[in-house]
């Protein structure tokens, strides 16, 4: 036991970082699976992550919030940001709303970056107290994923999954589509910045260059490669893409490209993503 | 000044059509966003440098090279990646995905290969300096991305309109499975489709490096936010659509640094693109309804 | 009940309805036919609030339905199938049928978080309907199932179950019979009688003229986007125009491509 | 455990000869290998190389030899932290240097600082980074220490009084020094006719140059790094501008005369190294590099390879116990009074302050060389 105690010592030493990243980034490809369980194809994340990092920064900063207070700012925020971007938005179809919403990061971007008195410009914001606490981190999943859960459960979450299917004969059933679209939008925005204001209060500093198209492009990743199917693929997802560079860092030189082709290898050979219950059924023979 | 800008615009605007082509050729043929096309382009550009400074060899051969090459990578991504993917009828994004993958490998074996550092092309490999006329500059590279971009898009737009090559194109962007019941050899053509879209990509990287003077291993990245802004501005899928949107692009980015403020200027170009969208659902040249995704 | 007042539309320069006028009474079984592409669909469309109308008013139990989103038309009590089945292929029998009870389920984020006595009861009463309407159509049996295993037929009668749920005052039914076989047509005509008897209104398109013939007991035809006639289904069989409109080009329900 | 390590280092001292051949002395370099500020990373790992290699050989640290660990941190944050946890719970390096950007040693100094480690910045030159700690030190001169001077210097050779300025508001490097200048410009009473900026990775720089011309100015302030300022040099020269442009620490490189081939000439730098600074230990050092890497260095080079030998300077004031604890506080003590003259010339620390101007860590205090570009090579100016 003191073995143990002593080596989860180190353990946690050099990787409650890398540990705490891993919940905050299956947040944020749970912010996104959110949406796309909704068939809304928006890659507004990573902007409303930062959105809600910046908030709830500079509440902390400026107003010595307590961290409660900070969270919560930092959901609000980017929650009324996509709630006046999304009825205009939301009415864009497919490809276009995926690049729409990715141009509005870039506007979020440059908005950061000239308001230097605020945000502090291309510099960021430095010296934000390190409130996250592991638990903070585990609570914050821990309540995401059961609300998304009763959420999926609910008529909400068949109504969301009917317009996924088809908006056309979802509409005809009575589902209102500009209004749970824009409840998944809103509810995607709030998950994301709770993750920003978590990852502000862990890494001390953030700048306006976390929350661009990068970004976006990897929260998308984590869920379409976990898959998202059910909740639990994007949350598989974001561990994979997370853990895989630190796995990989033996290989020095070489590890991007290794990782490159293992992301190439689960999209060839694992088509529904690394969580897919249908293929478990397959390959487990239970099931009806 | 304000002539100067307005040239300064058009050589801008037709850098960034020259790399959104082949970009909008792959969506609008294999209704995929190939994200790897920004390294497919910085392979060119290495392609063509290494054939300058190692083999010695004369810019057009080098061009040559870099459409060769490029071509070859883009229809290896089309035969490894996107064929299987298609052959399963992943949905769209899937592949875009994958592509990301590729990119970075791609990204990271040049970097590999090559070292991480800025590299240029030798000078002299294209007359330097610039021609002046009344107070205006031009370089020959700019003159060349011009026109080449002219010549290419006129190329492509006839060969679409005219040719049969070009009709079983346009059926296959339609609808692929329409066009395969009609005898179309669909796959043959996604091969062609792939193979050129990449040469065009690697042309534009050897020619983008040239205009910016830096060949370096992620000079893709900034190049694809460009090239996505102008695919969609132009209309996805659409060759009018790519020079269009460049030219838009060029312009807005050019003349929001003149009169605007520097600082404004992706403000403004983003801000453009966000209201064009709003009043234009699928961009400038956009079908009214797109092809289901 | 329903009430088309000279509706016409046009897709670009295309007359696809001209000066219609149509009224469904209340508690009928109601026919539209018409050779293909006379714009039958599009008059469903219409109604459903899918595409505005280019001029004309509908009116649905004296509401003028103009500009209202299809949800919206839904909820005032219409429902309706499609021509090419749009059930949702992911979800089972019974997920399919619950969200058509969608309007109908009211709780709140706290009851359904913590699924309060109110979200169960809610829950509950749902499955009970959706239950009882998947018998009404023959698909108890297969509650549990994932729509997209059932055969043309099932899905057909799946869509109307879906439909029902909605609890419409009016229900349209697209082509309801397309590709079936003779005893499935013979099968879904009583389910449709029976679904009448219990007090819906119905409105169905059809191709098939024996079914419709059968079944209603007004028929409208729509022939290149106008009405010729609108009449008891004797007096449409003997009308010249009609004949005409059908003789000019052949009963082409049986080649028409299915999807 | 503690008796078992007093017991090894009793045992390493009464048989000194072997011990000293044993003994390594561990020392972290986080640097971006890989993603856009890779370039900047090599350079910073060939210094580190290039330095640790002659120390070892000149028969290291009173004997102990100096191993490197080298992590990849990408240039991104999340990155920097998790290297330099690796390198400081596991690894137990006695010293981190890096990471490579500024925003990664926002980041990741806190985590150096909270865990008493001496972590050494040799790249990053945004302000506050020293604000952070006691046991924050830098060699990076910031522009606000180098600028005064290149401007006076300007003003007094080619009587400058207006200028345009030109720079890179999306990063923070080239931020930094843009404020840097705004300040000493202010100061110095020279005026500004328009200020313009760019974005990282752009290619084209003609609009803002051709805005700025339209000014007429005296010359052109540029804050930039390499894979941009190349391209605006010739970019500059190619719409007819041929005015003087005063640089940062970004474009300090030879590889500029690649980069603008042609078009480099006129470029005014002000920094405490200058690959034309003709000290011994400076040319020795370039000579050095050359032939292990092949290239000639650059200013992020020469700082790495400084910061190597004033760490290895206190080093060897220092009396290491086993304890990696204790050692680092032991070399935090030694490090504020080293001196040392490297490739950047005369050395020493100065205190900087936090934000509530507390003593906090150590930026350097060097005197700047004014250098400005012909035909190839830079020519100090004096």
């Amino acid at each position: 036991m003191d073995a143990f105690l002593l080596w989860f010592d180190e353990f946690w030493a050099v990787y409650s970082n890398l540990v705490l990243t891993l919940g905050i980034n299956a947040l944020l490809a749970l912010s996104i699976w959110l949406t796309l369980a909704c068939g809304v194809l928006a890659l507004a994340n990573a902007a409303f992550m930062g959105i809600g990092a910046y908030a709830g920064a500079l509440a902390t900063l400026n107003y010595d919030s307590p961290f409660a207070l900070s969270i919560g700012v930092a959901m609000v925020a980017p929650s009324l940001v996509a709630l006046a971007i999304g009825l205009p938005v939301l009415r864009l179809g497919g490809v276009y709303l995926a690049m729409a919403t990715l141009g509005f990061g870039e506007v979020v971007r440059v908005v950061i970056l000239n308001t230097e008195s605020i945000t502090g410009g291309a510099l960021g914001l430095n010296g934000i107290p390190q409130y996250t606490q592991w638990w903070h981190v585990l609570l914050a999943l821990v309540i995401v994923i059961f609300v998304l859960a009763r959420l999926h459960r609910s008529k909400t979450g068949r109504a969301f999954e009917a317009i996924k299917v088809d908006e056309t004969a979802a509409s005809l059933m009575g589902v209102d589509l500009r209004a749970n679209k824009l409840l998944a939008f809103v509810l995607g925005a709030a998950i994301a910045g709770l993750a920003g204001a978590l990852n502000a209060h862990l890494t001390f500093f953030i700048g306006p260059q976390e929350y661009g198209f990068d970004r976006g492009v990897e929260i998308l990743t984590m869920a379409i490669l976990g898959g998202v199917t059910s909740i639990i693929g994007p949350i598989i997802g974001a561990v994979f893409l997370t853990l895989l560079p630190e796995l990989l860092r033996g290989l020095a030189d070489f590890r991007l490209i290794v990782n490159g082709f293992i992301l190439v290898a689960v999209v060839l050979f694992l088509p529904n993503g690394l969580w897919d219950p249908a293929r478990f059924r397959r390959w487990f023979g239970s099931g009806r | 000044m304000f002539a100067q800008q307005l040239i300064n615009a058009l050589s801008l605007g037709s850098v960034y059509a020259l790399f959104a082509l082949g970009f909008t050729l792959i969506f609008g043929v294999l209704g995929v966003i190939n994200l790897a096309h920004g390294a497919v382009f910085m392979v060119g550009a290495y392609a063509a440098l290494q054939a300058v400074v190692l083999a010695e060899l004369p810019i057009w051969a080098a061009l040559v090279i870099a459409f060769i090459i490029s071509g070859l990578v883009g229809l290896a991504i089309d035969i490894l990646v996107l064929s299987p993917l298609r052959k399963r009828d992943a949905p769209h994004l899937i592949p875009m995905i994958a592509t990301i993958g590729v990119a970075i490998m791609l990204n990271s074996a040049a970097q590999g290969l090559f070292g991480a550092d800025t590299l240029r092309f030798p000078p002299g490999v294209v007359p330097d300096g610039s021609i002046e006329a009344g107070g205006l500059h031009i370089t020959a590279v700019e003159i060349g991305i011009i026109a080449l971009t002219i010549v290419i898009m006129v190329v492509l737009l006839l060969g679409l309109r005219r040719t049969s090559i070009g009709k079983a194109l346009r059926a296959v962007a339609e609808s692929p499975r329409a066009a395969a019941l009609l005898g179309i050899d669909v796959e043959g053509l996604f091969r062609k489709t792939s193979f050129v879209a990449a040469a065009l990509g690697g042309v534009a990287g050897v020619l983008i490096s040239l205009y910016a003077n830096a060949v370096y291993p992620l000079m893709g990245q900034p190049m694809l936010h460009k090239g996505i802004a102008v695919i969609i501005l132009g209309g996805m899928g659409d060759i009018r659509g790519a020079l269009i949107g460049g030219l838009f692009l060029g312009f807005a980015e050019v003349f929001a640094v003149a009169y605007i403020g520097s600082t404004m200027r992706d403000a403004v170009a983003f801000g453009l693109l966000f209201l064009i969208l709003l009043v234009r659902p699928t961009g400038l040249f956009g079908k009214a309804n797109e092809r289901k995704a | 009940m329903l009430e088309l007042t000279s509706i016409s539309k046009s897709f670009g320069g295309l007359k696809v309805l001209d000066d219609v006028n149509l009224t469904v009474p209340q508690g009928s079984i109601f026919g539209l036919i018409g050779p293909n592409g006379a714009g039958k669909t599009t008059v469903f469309n219409l109604i459903t609030g899918l595409i505005p109308p280019t001029s004309g008013t509908i009116t649905f139990d004296g509401a003028d339905l103009a500009g209202l989103p299809p949800h919206r038309i839904t909820r005032l009590g219409i429902a309706r199938t499609f021509q090419n089945i749009r059930i949702f292929k992911e979800m089972s029998l019974l997920e399919n049928v619950l969200v058509g009870r969608h309007r109908h389920i009211d709780y709140g984020v706290i009851s359904m978080l913590f699924s309060l006595p109110d979200y169960r009861a809610q829950e509950a009463a749902a499955r009970t309907r959706a239950y009882e309407l998947l018998d009404w159509v023959g698909l108890g049996g297969k509650a549990h199932e994932i729509a997209d295993t059932l055969s043309y037929g099932e899905q057909r009668r799946l869509e109307i179950a879906r439909a029902l749920a909605t609890e419409p005052h009016l229900l349209l039914l697209d082509e309801p019979v397309a590709g079936m076989n003779p005893a499935e047509k013979t099968e879904l005509m009583k389910a449709v009688r029976a679904i009448n008897e219990r007090g819906y209104t119905v409105f169905l398109i059809e191709h098939d003229m024996r079914f419709v013939m059968g079944l209603c007991e007004q028929v409208a035809v729509l022939n290149f986007g106008r009405i010729i006639t609108c009449d008891k289904p004797e007096a449409v069989r003997n009308n010249p125009d009609v004949i005409e409109a059908y003789l000019g080009r052949d009963d082409d329900a049986n080649t028409r491509e299915r999807a | 455990m503690r008796f078992m390590r007093s017991a090894i280092v009793a045992l390493a001292v009464t048989t000194g000869a072997v011990s000293s051949q044993a003994a390594e002395i561990k020392v972290g370099v986080a640097a971006a290998l890989s993603g856009l500020a890779a370039q900047y990373g090599a350079a910073i790992r060939n210094g580190f190389e290039l330095a640790a290699d002659e120390i070892n050989a000149a028969g290291g640290i009173n004997g102990d030899t100096i191993k490197l660990v080298v992590e990849d941190e990408q240039g991104r944050k999340e990155e920097a932290i998790n290297v330099f946890k690796k390198l400081i719970f596991q690894d137990k390096v006695l010293v981190v240097f890096g990471p490579t950007l500024s925003n990664s040693a926002s980041a990741a100094h806190p985590i150096a600082q909270a865990s008493r480690t001496p972590v050494f910045g040799t790249s990053n030159t945004a302000d506050g980074i020293t604000a952070v700690g006691n046991y924050v030190f830098r060699n990076s001169v910031t522009e606000a220490d180098v600028l005064p001077d290149t401007l006076k210097k300007i003003v007094e050779k080619e009587g400058v009084k207006k200028v345009g300025v030109l720079y890179g508001n999306d990063d923070v490097f080239t931020k930094s020094s843009y404020d840097n200048f705004v300040k000493a410009l202010k100061d110095q009473g020279i005026a500004v006719t328009t200020t313009e900026t760019f974005a990282k990775g752009d290619v084209d720089f003609k609009a803002q140059l051709t805005k700025i011309k339209a000014t007429e100015p005296d010359a052109i302030v540029l804050s930039a790094l390499l894979a941009e300022g190349g391209p605006i040099l010739v970019q500059a020269r190619q719409l007819g501008i041929n005015l003087p442009i005063i640089g940062g620490n970004g474009i300090n490189s030879p590889k500029i005369f690649e980069l603008a081939k042609g078009a480099s000439d006129n470029l005014w730098v002000g920094s405490p190294w200058s690959v034309s600074s003709d000290t011994d230990v400076n040319r020795n050092f370039i000579t050095a590099y050359e032939r292990k890497f092949g290239s000639k260095p650059d200013q992020f080079a020469a700082q790495a390879f400084d910061a190597l030998n004033i760490v290895a300077a206190a080093l060897k004031t220092v009396e290491l116990s086993g304890d990696i604890a204790k050692d680092r506080i032991a070399l935090r003590d030694a490090l504020p009074d080293v001196t040392w003259t490297g490739a950047t010339g005369p050395f020493k620390f100065k205190q900087a302050q936090d934000r509530s101007g507390k003593p906090a860590g150590y930026d350097a205090d060097q005197k700047p060389i004014v250098s400005v570009t012909k035909d190839g090579v830079y020519e100090i100016v004096n």
